[in-house]
């Protein structure tokens, strides 16, 4: 009880965090003048329509995380996990914060080399406020791009948590993600997303690949992150001879219903303002859902008798997985078809490629996020549009010359660079974090708390009472 | 005094329960159960995923009723589950040696 | 298993989107030059505060879909149905956007006579892009009117669900959407909102209804259609005999929470755009709603004794229902009188009607929606308000002579016109086509898949588990 | 059955609302054709994107009531009281908006003396339309200011509702709440935030007591109501001998992630605009969750071994309702701090105050809301930073001189005393108000009520069911 | 040895569980059930339809003694159980011929 | 006839069911019920405070079976659902003196 040691850390974050306030006012005060005017009275170059859009994405890619995916998964597991699987979700909204806070965002998103940005540039987030950064989002205070690409932090992480669900201690989860996050995703973000990084295609990068909101950086990441830790973890006692079946199938019918609705800001706040593009991304992804839904729980209707309503829900977030990537560069039409290929992989992927593999996914986080995401990169590189979206044919440039990245077998070829790439690096990050993991404090809990149940073991709770 | 224990189809507990109000049973206990007889279960689908779910749910109407009372009560718990389908459950009786109604202190057939 | 007869389809479909894409792409170079800087740098005309406001509405409008009627409607049935309900819902977000996409749009909203769109103008959603429909929505694109009343046109049949619940056929339900959209929901959707739509009162119509946000077109088309479908199928086992309560209350309050937050978007998004007619709608939607909700558990209170928690949510939904056509028509005092009489003849409808009539509307739909749009159609008959909105009096001309539309009895008629064609068109429609799908699929499950529920018997599944 | 009474009162309401809406029109017919303008091409002044954002933050403080807190709060009572507990909330939807529209909102925000406005400038919110009010929000219609004004005096009393869960009578819960909206929040929110208030700080008070979005208003004046109304109430039967347990910690889950996403309307909607003082307050929000849900869940682990789910949960809206007098004015690293301190000391307000003191606050209203928002106010008092929002620096005059309202002791004591104003007149005034509700209507149930529960006994219904 | 079933008000199951331990029952097994009895039901409104529920949420409590425990469990239950209201529920005893311990194999009462 | 019921642990059930599968019981019957016996519960914590929860879940397993049957089934239980840790459960015993399947009316063993 009587512990000394944690006190004196907090105190001496309180005062770290104390100084880098006050460092960061006075490092502002140097050329305070515009930047007092700035916050004051909305810089003349921030567009309220486009702020209100932003703002109202960074909700709803929040609202994603929680309560979307924690009803997704909360509903998928058995009763007695269903507090410590909403647990693994909620608990990133504020661990990952707490890391972007004090170098994350710097990390992904300040210049640096192809790999990744210099941490230290916006330490607590110092100089990032009301004065948009023209190279991401000219019309928009950069600090609302900061808040935005934060969300996309948050839910990526969590997406793994699917895949270690009813079995994962919890201590050793919170260590893998303070790992995983600055080895594997910041790097990946930058590497796609910043400003110069390796596979950027706007903003001076090298290899240009295409991945509007997340396909590589969001869901490839995590979905093979979560079939390494999966495997690495080992199989849920009792499975697959033991059912394990959804505890509450409606939860997850609500949560794929808020998913849905996020998505929107997840994709069509990609845009970075609120015109036509970000209009373009918002039907893409409609269209991309239901397209999915329709094709994997017509298959089951095929295949099986009965089209089931977790499979048509199932369906809905692979076609919004796989077209994450390809959301702000494709016709209505062309994200229809990738839906339909999505909602039919997909489902293959989990209910074949899981049992042939053997592996215990327990939430399917590969089979849906990583597969989908991976086949909508890939399609991308042939629907990839140029009326959908100018900037592709008129930004890139390789050797001083404009490249179009307009669907080719070329841009194909590009595509596939990307995801191999990131598969790779997610994966042997992973494979060595969970070595450093297992390690240090072991990654799974002991059978008796196994068959007790994560709710009472690791947090002293259960969720259904009296 | 005899316990009557039914194990019954959940849709018939209605029609159960008024079949025995009318022949005078006053009162009665019920619950859930699951059952596993020769009434096979079925499957389900999960994500893809079949699974055999063995258990059915069925209901348990435990009355305890008089000697007297006893097959009367039975015969009119088997016309009113009938179906005539696999799974229509079971009757079990067996023997109560005291009962007791709490608020009363009352014991015996009084109780019941 | 082996069935080459889908996968043929698939691929002609497949193909034939294909073909869409590069035919619109096609289409669309002709004037390339001006569309392509369109999407490029949004149009000048576009305003980014409108298009930000008209993206939150159609995610909103979504979200009444799915989470906020799957969970009210869901909480209302029997546990042994609680997917099978949802999955109604939840199919339509697939399903209506096919349709949408194919040639719904182009029906519901591209000229052609007083009754019906030409479906070919937008095959494929072809050349609705990023500029505006000047008619429509002047200031946001196309694309965005377009997602915005897709989303009706989702929820619209969803509602109709509620009546048939519990004891539907599956592929009878889909197979009745699959015509009842194109015949009657598409086509009241051209008259009443359409350009030269018969009953169009601001675009060229001959008679001119109010109806401002879907009275007629949402929800006495679906009300009385619902009315129909539950005649037509016939009672519940058991109904009323048996009390067939709630399962989960608590699931259609946490609904009725996200109905009334999602009808913001229904109701002040049909402003078009986020200037003050916007916020009008959106006051009238809140007052009438909560006025519902009073005078609903008011009544329960004097005549039960009680007033019930779920009585104040359905006096919620009957006040957002009626204030639907209205919202943009009417003062705030005259919003909170329209939803003091919904609570109170809804109510009474649901209560009293039902018993009398002695159909089995499950959950309501006529009762509340049909018969809320229907007395909300009437009263806005006198309560519009040109000061409110004063295109009432600069608008609409007869004979080249501009009639205000402002309440007066004159405008009651017009409003009875519209409401009795609607009725009638919906009633007599859904008729027929139900006597079509009766025929060729069967409208009802047997009698053991009734009684062991839809749930496992049309999907396979079940709600709750361990 | 049969009595003329209420037939004869609800007539006269409706003739009474009647005639204000024509009265409303006449009045605004004076100054008509400026008004009929403005409502047909939204005035020039009004900007659709801080419009966009603010009907938006109006939806997502709707949504914070209703699903948010009917989730939060219901999930954490015992089955038998869940539909009461979300019943307290959904009827002050209803009710207080009747308040707001009939004399609230001009009791609020009209100009009257330091203490409350005229009830009577905006009687059924007359001459509150597309006009911006500029003292408030310059750029958005006065209507859309009255809106989201309105979700925050229907949430405030709602929050006071969890003190009294599981034995409140209904009857004197509405009895109560009609007193105390008009004698205790609607003054409290004039004297803050009406113009000419005696503790506004920008628009002419003579105590600048700082609180962007509610400390005092909102959540001190319902965290001491509800400490208040549950010492006054008794405790809970079996309290705390027997353990009563939240009966679905799922559904407090799901209500926390919407609480977390709606606050972001509450707060960063305070800033009135969509420009960069929004974002930062909706940076300022997110922040304070993250480090609260850490500082709890952390302290948790420490000394009791394990990191609670509902602990993280209770961390994050303690992390909110602290945040919430801050968000507007203070950096990103400052927020942090605060919600770290936050989660540690309603830890121990919640866990060990509670006990000391032997008071039985069912959710804790006090030990979150009023404890959180206090030690929130007060660091605002060192916190509030000019670089943030330069208004602090440039606004408030005493005696004509300017004087900075930055982090100072000076402002450390404004504060206190807006703190003790708040304290004492909400709890002052929640005792008079209750000894009058108790004569007249008696506040708690009977024994036997309440060992049925109040879903059965106050509204004759159960939540769950077959 | 007995088996000694009581249904109960469920409110008052601590009360009943804390005077069993207090006697020296170690062992007990708890299940929710329904009743129907005198004590009547109620009504719900749903949506301005009324509806009368029969069956009363109960506490069956199932403890197997020795035959010698077999009065004073009884009495204990009664005592602590009764509230003098309609609906407080009965006893009901039987005979239990065989009881073994699994974890340990012991055998007959000192296996209860 | 003899009733066998055993309380044991949750996470047993499909072991015992199919070792009882294996020498040939065709039906049974299963309720969730909460235990208290000498395996002690666990605490848990709400909002700060700690509760000790008492009553730990444990399935009910009760099969109505030939007198001949009984040895063998009681034993297959023991065997199936032992860990050999506290908290295992118990096997009680009791004769059941009338069976009937509502299907067929069958009687007695035949019935079971
Ligand atoms: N021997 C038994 N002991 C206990 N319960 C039994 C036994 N046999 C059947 N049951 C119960 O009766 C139910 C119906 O039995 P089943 O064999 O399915 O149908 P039928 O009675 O038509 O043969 C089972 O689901 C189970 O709950
Ligand atoms: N004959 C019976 N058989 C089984 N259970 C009974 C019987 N009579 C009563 N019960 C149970 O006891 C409960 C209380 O009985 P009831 O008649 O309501 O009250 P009281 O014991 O005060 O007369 C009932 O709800 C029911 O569960
Ligand atoms: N005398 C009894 N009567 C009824 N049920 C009992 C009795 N004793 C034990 N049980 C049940 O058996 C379960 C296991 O008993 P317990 O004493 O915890 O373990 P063990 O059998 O290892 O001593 C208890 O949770 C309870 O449900």
């Amino acid at each position: 009880m009587n512990s000394p040691h944690w006190r004196r850390y907090f105190f001496l974050l309180c005062l770290c965090l104390f100084f880098s306030d006050f460092s960061a006012a006075a490092a502002d005060s140097i050329s305070a003048a515009p930047q007092m005017q700035s916050t004051a009275t909305a810089l003349p170059a921030i567009n309220t329509g486009d702020n209100a859009w932003l703002l109202a994405s960074s909700a709803l890619v929040l609202m994603m995380t929680a309560p979307g995916l924690i009803l997704f998964y909360g509903g998928l597991v058995r009763t007695k996990n269903v507090l410590s699987t909403m647990m693994h979700s909620l608990i990133l909204m504020a661990l990952v914060s707490v890391i972007w806070m004090v170098f994350g965002y710097s990390l992904a998103f300040s210049e640096g080399n192809v790999f990744f940005g210099n941490p230290l540039t916006h330490l607590f987030l110092k100089g990032v406020g009301a004065a948009p950064n023209p190279a991401y989002a000219p019309t928009i205070p950069a600090e609302t791009f900061m808040l935005f690409q934060m969300m996309f932090a948050i839910i990526t992480p969590a997406l793994i948590s699917g895949a270690v669900a009813e079995r994962v201690k919890f201590s050793a989860y919170v260590g893998f993600m303070l790992l995983w996050l600055p080895l594997i995703y910041l790097p990946l973000c930058h590497m796609v997303w910043g400003q110069g990084g390796l596979f950027n295609w706007a903003l001076g990068g090298k290899i240009p690949v295409l991945d509007f909101a997340g396909g590589t950086v969001v869901h490839i990441s995590s979905g093979v992150s979560a079939l390494v830790f999966a495997a690495m973890l080992g199989k849920r006692a009792g499975f697959p001879r033991e059912p394990m079946v959804p505890h509450n199938v409606v939860l997850s019918l609500i949560g794929t219903g808020l998913l849905w609705v996020g998505w929107f800001g997840f994709n069509a706040g990609s845009a970075l303002n609120a015109g036509s593009l970000a209009t373009s991304a918002f039907a893409a992804t409609h269209f991309s859902a239901a397209a999915a839904a329709l094709s994997w729980a017509g298959l089951e209707w095929k295949l099986k008798g009965k089209p089931s309503v977790l499979g048509a829900a199932a369906g809905m977030v692979a076609g919004l997985a796989t077209i994450t990537p390809a959301s702000g560069f494709v016709s209505i039409p062309a994200a229809f078809c990738i839906g339909l290929v999505a909602g039919m992989v997909c489902y293959f992927a989990v209910s074949k490629l899981k049992a042939i593999c053997g592996y215990d996914d327990s939430l399917d986080v590969f089979g849906v996020h990583g597969v989908g995401s991976i086949i909508g990169m890939l399609m991308l590189g042939f629907f990839a549009n140029a009326e959908v979206n100018p900037a592709l044919a008129n930004t890139f440039k390789a050797n001083g010359v404009l490249v179009s990245l307009a669907g080719s077998s070329h841009q194909f070829i590009n595509q596939c660079i990307g995801v191999a790439f990131t598969a790779v690096f997610a994966g042997v990050g992973t494979f060595i974090i969970l070595k450093i993991v297992d390690k240090v404090i072991g990654l799974r809990v002991d059978q008796e708390e196994e068959s007790v149940g994560l709710d009472l073991s690791q947090h002293g709770e259960s969720a259904y009472n009296e | 005094m005899k316990k009557i224990e039914a194990i019954i189809k959940p849709f018939k507990l209605t029609e159960v329960k008024d079949a025995l109000a009318e022949i005078g049973v006053e009162g009665m206990t019920v619950s859930e159960v699951k059952g596993f007889g020769r009434q096979k279960g079925h499957t389900e689908i999960y994500r893809g995923s079949e699974y055999t779910v063995d258990f059915l749910p069925k209901i348990k109407i435990e009355i305890v009723v008089a000697d007297s009372q006893k097959d009367a009560a039975v015969a009119t718990i088997i016309k009113a589950a009938k179906t005539g389908k696999i799974g229509d459950g079971k009757v079990f009786v067996s023997a109560i040696e005291e009962a007791v109604r709490i608020r009363t202190d009352e014991r015996g057939e009084a109780a019941v």
